[in-house]
């Protein structure tokens, strides 16, 4: 990255991000276009392809019908035959209606054709809840869609990597679910957390698929987050500083390919793991790196490894359910806590 | 087939109703949502989708429904649900998050289900299509006279399920009846951007289904052509499909800037407000005078008004209940 | 349960296990039905479903079109209005094209209608692979649907167990996804392991969906499996017995609810764990079951817990590819001997 | 459109390439799976759906296609691989699973890939036909004068995934071409227990496109119809559906016991083999000679025995490239 120094700061949204990252890629590459529903002339429910549709016109950001497994479908066949399909999945909600288009024909293309028919395409889609959405508006489902092979799946927590991980993923030759949090986004209409608006280099930048960042160094505990628990998890680590206890934050940014090596040194440093995840808890993000430090930093872990999860239900409507369940800093920092034996 | 005067009194205060539950529930939603417009504040937060408008699609239709019957709507639920009899406080608790809600709080505006009267929504487009051919088949195989009707909106005719639908009434004849409302927008997607027929009801041949399409968001039209398909149903005659044409006089959700539409758009819809039509016709053709309308107005507000209220009034459920009806 | 005394052995396949379960409950219970492809007149690709029709015709077990979506729809409508489904789906890979039905739909109806609307239905599906039927009719896909909220999740190891759960399963009034394996399930076209056929008993007996089995007992080490890996993990501790290692080995029988007691009573005895699961390795059941050891029996650990998975790759169809991947007696003995310092 | 006297050559060399091909594979699958009948075992492991007898839908289409065109099959994919020209050689090393197979051994038979000649297939339902239509729509975005062809059985026309593409397809304008191999049968279930209507070509109209049904399983026909609809494509005039009576002389796949087959059925499609029809009309018409045939199935012969022994010679790929390719 070769931002100008001494640049005025240029503070975005992580919906903002999103769309200068596409626009700068549809400027240079005519391969890529924007698919999906309400992203042309709305500019995308979310905001993410705003200004999009008046640049470069229908032909290349086209609102689609209520149809996902064609147009994830045809998404394929156009990246088979040379175009960089950037796809939108409204809300990661909707998979069950065109998961096999994703999971079963973009991630195994390349692998079935031995290499021959790689699938070039981005599919980015909404996740979260805590707006009172309701059970088929408010998931996250980062296990879903991690678990499955072929696909890379990102999860961006702020606008700076928001640009700079899009730019990656228009650009790899696979397919990358791009999964945005709706609590980040930066729409007035959903809140944001202000973590997530910070200071996007116009120039064009990669943040690299796979790597983690240490978003707040520390020695005596790690938390883990992604998305939107990174900055409940910074919080948390705020507040446990007032106690002395120096938490190291860790923002996975990239589920597949998960960046292990980031989070054992880690934890092999601090002997002490808290996983901050708003997917539902069994079977998903937080086991997997629970298990993956249990495996690998077995002789340093000093204390059981801790996890602040969205437990195994629906998620509930009213915001007298919701809210009580999702993890926030104060659930983090108690874990924190228990794991240093401060409970 | 035409309604009686009884019927069409039912009718408009239904649709009165509805309306005026909207209305309510829309003065309600902007609460504590201002200056900034942020979904998660206020009284009722998340999306909220208004039925304004299509009244006549959900009145036309229920008219020929009882208790007994299936029916399952959308993310746009409220005047179906009004019409086909669900509980107007526990749906206005629902919607309010409460503990006396029909599910309470579980659901919100888009899942309001009432297992007393067999009404269910979904926030999936063509979600409700499937068990809407599940139940139905289920009656006709215990020989029950009970009809299911599965309502969505014109967009969602694009969608798989639609089509997988279709076909299994059609084999299994199951007494079903699809009801599409045409508002022409699915969000800010037009119609003719989206579907590649410009009337939905020629789909029904692909399944040898008889289809129509009903012009002029007009309820005694719909009355007339639904009649006929539940009749026919009722009768083990088989599905039928049709589309409504309807409008919707608000946004997709409260909340949409509406840039999409065309300039005037709305006020042409407006003037045709399928109410004001209605009472129109019913006054003209005596079946209520200015004091009967006067007092069904009067009644509708005031059920809206207890309704809200009771909502407002009712406790908020145990964050502990989160954890409750998972599983049965 | 109460067997006969005395009664003469009767070896059955999961296969007829399953039909039996359906065929009694059928007569007992004229609401259950059964609909799914080819499971009329044909007895179910795999064979569960033989002898149904000819016994309760053609409106009680019902070929439906290829049409996922609609007929799982179908069934939940049916269970809404008083019948119990069993539906299948043909092979749990085809999740994709009618996963919404199932994930959104029957597993959070009866949350969204707080109660009012329970969904008594079964979902059976094969899973498995090793037969070179290549990676879009091989996946098991365990974790995909143990990390949905709203469904119960059971995977049958045995004859009996697959009779008990399948009365139990249709006799429960939430949707229960019923996971059977092709290499267990006894049809002379996938070949079958051994144990898979055991002595099931006439009557009616129920098998409670959230309680693993324990397989074999053992101090040294738990293994812990499902479906075909709870055979290999038992050839496996026949291998460790041989070098004076007692290994336990739970067979989980069920994913949703698990039976996390037993699996920690297990591991706090042993202070060993070796996870072993023909899904995919990330993001899924093994990470799961070694994430609930490392957080709840962290004292009683002795060794870091290992796991023994398919990799995160598709699934190969060249024999030379598939078989190596596979999870095996070996690769199971020799994690266990790892955990005991011994590899 | 009549197919050239040299079209017809091919058309008859192709068929007969693939019934050869299918009857090789269906010999060496056998192997090592006797007595007990067991999948998992032999050359070629797992499922083998053959196509003998729909040979002449693969030619009648593909006759109209050059390498540039892109076409998606099944899970039956063989005639079609064959005759969009797909490297005999590689295919049949990749059913063997050998490391010289189109992909290496990781597709195996369902999943048949040969870039250089757009060609691929899946074996999931309906899976190849949003492909299709995507690749269509970019090459007409591009103005290139390319099209697409997605082939599926007559049970895949119930599949919300056909609805969705068709739909697609005609609102894109997309120059692609779906065709249904109507075998009558899905598995066990008779095309009339599934489907809703006896001609699918009837639900063209539910796109506005074209539909057409081509009878008795003729290759002429299908070179007539699959032409005027390919030539439209390439015009930039849209999609069309296309239905062709075919039969499916085998099982599903091997193994299959067909009980659910009226008796004389395989034996009545059998009598009307569409290879032994054509052949009959080429040597009345003059288009060979018996000297010819000879030569023609000789070649087909050899070229079969060619391809299966360099498969059965090849090595089988090292475990550790399984882990290769997952990503590019
Ligand atoms: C499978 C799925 N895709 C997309 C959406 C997002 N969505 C919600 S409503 C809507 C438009 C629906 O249009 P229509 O069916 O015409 O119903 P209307 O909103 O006009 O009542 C869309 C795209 C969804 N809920 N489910
Ligand atoms: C989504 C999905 N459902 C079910 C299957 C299982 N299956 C494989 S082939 C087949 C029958 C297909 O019938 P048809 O489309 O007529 O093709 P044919 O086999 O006759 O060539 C079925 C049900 C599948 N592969 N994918
Ligand atoms: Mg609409
Ligand atoms: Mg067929």
């Amino acid at each position: 990255m070769n931002a100008p120094l001494n640049r005025t700061k240029r503070n975005l949204t992580i919906a903002k991000a999103m769309a200068e990252a596409i626009a700068e890629e549809m400027r240079r590459d005519p391969s890529v276009l924007v698919l999906g529903e309400d992203i042309g002339k709305l500019g995308g429910v979310f905001g993410n392809t705003r200004g999009l549709y008046e640049e470069f016109g229908a032909a290349r950001v086209k609102d689609t019908p209520i149809s996902e497994t064609a147009f994830i479908g045809a998404a394929v066949g156009m990246a088979c035959v040379g175009m960089k399909p950037v796809v939108e999945l409204m809300f990661v909600d909707f998979f069950g209606v065109c998961m096999d288009a994703i999971y079963n024909l973009a991630a195994k293309n390349c692998y079935f054709s031995g290499g021959q028919s790689p699938v070039p395409m981005v599919l980015m889609t909404s996740v979260g809840g805590g707006y009172g959405d309701a059970g088929q508006h408010s998931q996250c489902l980062y296990g879903t869609f991690a678990h499955l092979p072929g696909l890379k799946v990102v999860v961006p927590s702020n606008a700076y990597d928001a640009k700079g991980l899009m730019l990656s993923a228009i650009r790899d030759p696979n397919p990358v679910v791009y999964m945005f949090h709706k609590a980040l986004q930066g729409m007035g209409w959903l809140g944001t957390v202000k973590g997530a608006i910070n200071d996007v280099p116009e120039d064009e930048y990669l943040v690299p698929i796979g790597k983690a960042a240490i978003a707040r160094s520390g020695k005596d505990v790690t938390l883990v987050g992604l998305g939107a628990t990174v900055h409940h998890a910074l919080d948390a680590a705020a507040e446990l500083a007032k106690d002395g206890v120096e938490a190291e934050v860790i923002d996975l940014r990239s589920l597949v390919p998960l960046d292990r090596e980031t989070v054992l040194a880690s934890v092999r440093k601090t002997g002490r793991l808290v996983v901050a995840d708003d997917d539902y808890q069994s079977f998903g993000v937080s086991g997997e790196i629970i298990a993956l430090a249990s495996e690998a930093a077995f002789p340093q872990l000093k204390a059981a490894p801790r996890r602040v999860a969205f437990p195994d239900i629906p998620i509930p409507f009213s915001p007298a359910l919701e809210r009580p369940l999702l993890p926030d800093a104060a659930k983090i920092a108690a874990a924190a806590r228990a794991t240093l034996g401060k409970a | 087939m035409t309604p009686s005067q009884e019927q069409r009194r039912w009718m408009y205060r239904t649709m009165l109703l509805s309306r005026r539950f909207e209305e309510a529930i829309a003065a309600a939603y902007f609460e504590g949502k201002q200056p900034a417009f942020n979904m998660a504040n206020g009284p009722i937060p998340g999306e909220m989708h208004l039925s304004n408008g299509q009244e006549p699609c959900a009145v036309g239709v229920c008219a020929h429904l009882d208790e007994g019957d299936f029916v399952t709507a959308t993310h746009r639920p409220h005047h179906i649900a009004i019409a086909k009899g669900v509980d107007l406080k526990a749906m206005a608790a629902e919607i309010f998050g409460k503990q006396t809600g029909l599910s309470g709080g579980r659901g919100g505006h888009m899942h309001l289900f009432d297992a007393k009267v067999n009404f269910s929504c979904a926030g999936i487009i063509a979600e409700g299509m499937g068990p809407a051919v599940g139940a139905a088949a289920a009656f006709r195989q215990r020989g029950e006279k009970r009809v299911a009707v599965s309502f969505i909106g014109e967009g969602a005719a694009n969608q798989g399920a639609f089509h997988e639908a279709l076909n299994l009434a059609a084999v299994w004849q199951a007494p079903v009846v699809f009801v599409i409302e045409d508002n022409a927008w699915g969000i800010s997607v037009a119609k003719k951007d989206s579907t590649s027929v410009t009337d939905n009801a020629l789909r029904a041949a692909a399944y040898g289904m008889p289809g129509h399409r009903v012009t002029g968001n007009d309820p005694l039209k719909i009355f007339d052509v639904a009649g006929a398909a539940i009749t026919r149903a009722r009768a083990g005659q088989g599905p039928t499909l049709i589309e409504i044409e309807t409008y919707r006089l608000e946004g997709h959700f409260i909340g949409d800037a509406e840039g999409y539409r065309a300039e005037g758009e709305v006020v042409g819809l407006k003037a045709k407000d399928p109410i004001a039509v209605l009472r129109q016709l019913l006054l003209q053709e005596g079946t209520i005078d200015v004091a009967a309308d006067v007092r069904i107005q009067a009644e509708a507000q005031s059920a809206v008004a207890e309704a809200i209220a009771a909502a407002r009034a009712a406790p908020f459920p145990a964050a502990q209940a989160a954890f409750e009806q998972v599983f049965a």
